[in-house]
């Protein structure tokens, strides 16, 4: 299979929608140029009236992509940084996630919002922010943070095609990593687990750039003689619960390895749900590692601080290891 | 002198009857606490939905407000399904989930009441950009107050159709309140209308109490848009004859934060006469036609209030339903 | 003791703290006729300059109160409904919980955010969600949910006084709510829970309006000879974890009650912290009762089932105690 | 001719040229690869910051943007500790917390950059309401885009200034770009001073490349918000020399976004030679104290990079220091 980029593998995805549905468009701050590529160039070939350029108006902009989903139209809104995120909050809460059900079902919102998410370039707190908790907490906004150029193809389609609000993240630091990537369009079902490695002593739940670091973890953890089944979520929000569950019935001990803030944060969610649904079968306190709860420095030394490292999971798994139930 | 015909002069007097009426009942209900939440009454702003309504198709959109009872009834919305929704009852627009401050009819291109001040302005725009980009020749108006005209929303919004030159009718309610605060205390100028010059789109400030007046601009505007000539903010001077919302004596306790001469004016300015005063001097009907529009509406209100009455409960495992699509 | 309502304490918390310091500025919508009370009429007695009429304009509202704390000034801002903080969120996000720890810990700011929170009055979806998951996963903010007439005048006199961004959120229902409250000035540290009811069974943390629901509760399980600890948190952030861990240890089971929504919620955060850290000491697994992941319904009955009922407390609470630990 | 004394003409030169030669240090330690993150640099616009800046006292306050190099330095701020920011050193302004789109030196009243579009506005605002519940003579001054003017934040808080009669002065960059997409395409009015109107306030532009006029223009808004007469837009109509972000061809690919007769222009319009030529042709200093004002800067740059590529990088255990205060 050929090898691309994440980005490759994101504009292909646009580019197989706009080419399949003509109610696709592609919307937002410098989408022709695509600061991040993965919209780059599409209006040569979609022209201004389907890849469109707009102000720097985020709160308007995802309003917009509310009120045409809402009327025939399927956008995809590119607001490039997680943290812009946060001007749009009232139209992304408010109204996309609550217009359906608020309505007593009158339309669908096949709207999908897209930004890269999480630190890793120095880039200081504005533009290196975890944001995925704030947006699993809201109800009904599916959440995808892809780990692979294969993910975000088929993660992406999927998304597009969806008849719900859609947040779809993408790790800061993955756009350049290259993986295979087929070249006709296919879909990966939202809210489908992939199982990265398996291991019968320890779960591992983590999704977006901190699959990576699991597995480097998981790698160490193998030269110990301890085998991690490291599962890479994908979806975070539905989140493939039963996977999860099914794993720590057979390992008996769990890790949530998520880069976000801590406190109500995705691994905090994760924990939570085993620890209420696998309690029988836990053999040792469950682990979280997440952020530090600080805003994300920009100097490297500390922003590698502050955002979970390999240690780090190390020392969580360690911990997991040694305890046995009282 | 108008130049309406006695067809249009006719349908925007019935437009205002039901919303009228239908508040009334809504308010006489409230008050005897047959209503859950709060509502927010279009009595004296009746003219400004009306007559941009009458300029609509069926297949236009509209975005509406917390105030936007009127909004619905002008748009053609059904009054039983209405009233049911503000009861809270299953046979709601929306099955009792939305409530006063969220009715939607799809049905007619009615796009939604919102509880936050602003927030239908950026829906609006998308429902612009949706007919732009479907090249249909509807069109998409966009209803907020003077308050909400402070809203970043706004500024967002207006610009974005004007560089997008979008099928954006943008109206703004001027009735010189946002809740207890008058306008003069949040706003530096006289005009909202002058803020279209910051956008480069049209701007024009008519008397919100006159139906015909506001049909006039409104047809223009919304004209303008169907062609294809972008976006217009119409600025509609009104006033709001009531509290801010139903109940607010309990707690301003005995406090006035509008001063006399206003509310005599207001009371001078009520739509409803004024249109019936001009269709009468206009010769466009006689009384016994207008009286007939208010027998009729009054009638259709009370069988809503009825209806509404005597809907079901939602059954609580609804809760559940309308979430993923 | 002379028993006053939430909203009387709250004003006397505002009127102590504006003849305190003259630093302090009340700032907001509508804030001298006070629609939930809370700043009624407190201008008569500062004049204008210290009780501030906004236009609705949240953002900047919330960011002017950022830029008078970096520089001087202790402003409390009122912005009415949780969601309407959406509008403001890049502020609060981004700047408020950022900006000392951003600059290097160069400025403090002395800021509180007030609106009210959660469900009960038929309000609909725009005025009754829950948001303070979104706000404790943010760094460096502070949150409070008081339950009390009390607790609201100790607790936001602690705020004003407090160097940080403080969010502070009254639950809607309590405002007419009688309590014993004493005319002078006292404050309640943030960051520690109040027990409520104590037993040796199983203990209940939650906070704000469901503290009452969860002492129904805890009162019917006595009846069944099943005694309850009910811990009310009233800081959510920092949160007295020391309380709640020293309660699990005693009882072995535990129950976490909060209006939010499920997903990342608070629940979620007090479960998983229960979970990695007395895990030795749990004989069942831990229970979570939030919001149904739903936009809130507007009419009554959808309204009641859409968030935390006694009967789904009661359901957890029972499910805690049948089960033995594997 | 204008009226500014050699004494005061010189300081804006050394003002400008401190900017200069600080962003010409940056752009090639960026090139060579020896900073992190990214960077965006304020060649070509700093008779902006210069001319600005020279009409504050050092306790006014600034607000800052994403470009925020040449704020700092204009007001006044030392080129050791922002390079060593920029480098994400210990010494930094920040101690490497906050990097080059977080400067901030609050011992001047600079109060922060900002990697938000529009995030300083809020703040400038309420810095200004601070001043005026403090009852001080401070004036507030407001640094932005022609991007960021289409942000709900810029509405809401130049409208909040405007009723609230607040000690601002708001000044827009116009460089013609919000990243690579021209303001053509993103506004449909001429000048951002109109939007002014909008919000009761006075309006102006000026030519941002003549540091001269930006001084006198800025010296009357400054003096109007000093003496309680509240807020004013100035649009200083300015020109990028270099791209959006030290870096950018690695994404563009060749593609150019700007026409060659807008660089061109640009480069013409180069404030630093304006100013030079200004000064020696109304005769308030010779060549040969301009000179020496640049080999001063020269050295205190290169003894910036100096300083910073010495100083230590952060303990990692500081990650948790500047926390709750
Ligand atoms: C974002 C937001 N802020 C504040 C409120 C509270 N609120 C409800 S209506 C209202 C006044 C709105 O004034 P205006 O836009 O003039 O509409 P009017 O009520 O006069 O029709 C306010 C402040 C809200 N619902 N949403
Ligand atoms: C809220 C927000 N949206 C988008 C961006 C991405 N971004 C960074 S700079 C920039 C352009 C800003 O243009 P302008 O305000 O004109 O400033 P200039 O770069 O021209 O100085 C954009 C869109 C951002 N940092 N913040
Ligand atoms: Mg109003
Ligand atoms: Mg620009």
């Amino acid at each position: 299979m050929p090898r691309k980029t994440s980005v490759d593998a994101m504009r292909e995805a646009l580019r197989a929608e706009l080419l399949r549905d003509e109610r696709v468009v592609v919307i937002g701050e410098d989408v022709k140029v695509g600061v991040f590529g993965g919209t780059r160039w599409l209006h040569r070939e979609f022209g201004d009236e389907r890849v469109i350029n707009t102000p720097i108006s985020e709160l308007a902009v995802a309003g917009a992509g509310v009120g045409a989903a809402a009327t025939g139209i399927r956008p995809v809104i590119d607001l490039m940084f997680g943290t812009f995120l946060f001007l749009a909050f009232d139209q992304i809460a408010n109204q996309a996630g609550a217009m359906r059900y608020m309505f007593g079902g009158q339309t669908k919102l096949p709207l999908v919002l897209m930004t890269v998410s999480g630190a890793g370039i120095s880039a200081g707190h504005h533009h290196s922010q975890p944001v995925h908790p704030m947006f699993m907490n809201m109800p009904l906004i599916k959440v995808v943070l892809p780990s692979t150029p294969y993910d975000v193809k088929g993660l992406l389609i999927s998304a597009i095609r969806d008849d719900n609000p859609v947040l779809f993240l993408s790790p800061i630091t993955l756009g350049s990593q290259r993986g295979e990537v087929p070249d006709d369009p296919y879909t990966i079902p939202l809210g489908e687990a992939a199982i990265r490695r398996e291991g019968g002593d320890v779960t591992i739940c983590t999704a977006g750039a901190m699959t990576r670091r699991c597995l480097e973890a998981a790698r160490a953890m193998a030269r110990e003689g301890i085998e991690c089944e490291v599962i890479d979520l994908r979806t975070l929000k539905p989140w493939d619960e039963a996977c999860v569950l099914r794993s720590v019935r057979k390992t008996g001990r769990f890790v949530a390895v998520d880069e976000s803030f801590p406190v109500c944060g995705a691994a905090s969610e994760w924990a939570a749900t085993v620890a209420e649904k696998a309690f029988p079968h836990l053999r040792a306190p469950v682990q979280r590692v997440s952020n530090l709860d600080v805003p994300l420095p920009y100097s490297p030394v500390l922003e590698k601080a502050a955002v979970p490292t390999t240690e780090r999971i190390l020392e969580a798994l360690r911990r997991c290891m040694q305890t046995e139930a009282a | 002198m108008s130049d309406v015909s006695t067809d249009v002069a006719l349908d925007i007097y019935r437009r205002v009857l039901n919303i009228r009426r239908f508040e009334e009942e809504v308010g006489r209900l409230f008050t005897e606490g047959e209503l859950p939440g709060v509502v927010h009454l279009y009595i004296g702003e009746e003219a400004v939905a009306a007559g941009v309504c009458a300029a609509l198709r069926r297949d236009d959109y509209v975005t509406s407000t917390h105030r936007g009872h009127g909004h619905v009834m002008a748009k053609g919305g059904d009054p039983k399904r209405m009233m049911a929704e503000i009861f809270g009852k299953e046979t709601g627009y929306c099955r009792g989930k939305g409530g006063s401050q969220h009715i939607a009819d799809f049905s007619i291109g009615m796009l939604g009441a919102c509880g936050i001040v602003g927030g239908g302005i950026p829906i609006a725009t998308g429902a612009g950009l949706s007919i732009k980009l479907r090249k249909t020749d509807q069109v998409s108006v966009c209803f907020f107050g003077d308050g909400a005209a402070n809203e970043g929303s706004f500024h967002e919004s207006l610009n974005l159709a004007s560089t997008m030159g979008l099928p954006v009718v943008f109206v703004c309610e001027h009735n010189q309140y946002g809740e207890f605060t008058p306008a003069r205390d949040t706003m530096n100028i006289e005009d909202i209308a002058v803020r279209a010059d910051a956008y480069g789109m049209p701007g024009h400030c008519v008397d919100g109490c006159d139906a015909l007046e506001v049909y006039a601009v409104a047809s223009q505007a919304v004209g303008r848009a169907r062609d294809g000539e972008g976006p217009t903010l119409i600025e509609a001077k009104t006033h709001r004859r009531g509290g801010h919302a139903e109940g607010e004596e309990a707690f301003l306790a005995g406090q006035k934060y509008r001063l006399p001469e206003e509310e005599r004016l207001a009371a001078k300015r009520d739509p409803l006469l004024i249109l019936h005063e001009r269709i009468l001097l206009e010769g466009l009907a006689d009384a016994h036609a207008l009286e007939s529009i208010d027998q009729d509406s009054s009638q259709q209100m009370v069988e809503a209030v009825t209806f509404a009455r005597e809907s079901p409960w939602p059954d609580p495992e609804t809760v559940l339903e309308d979430t993923w699509a």
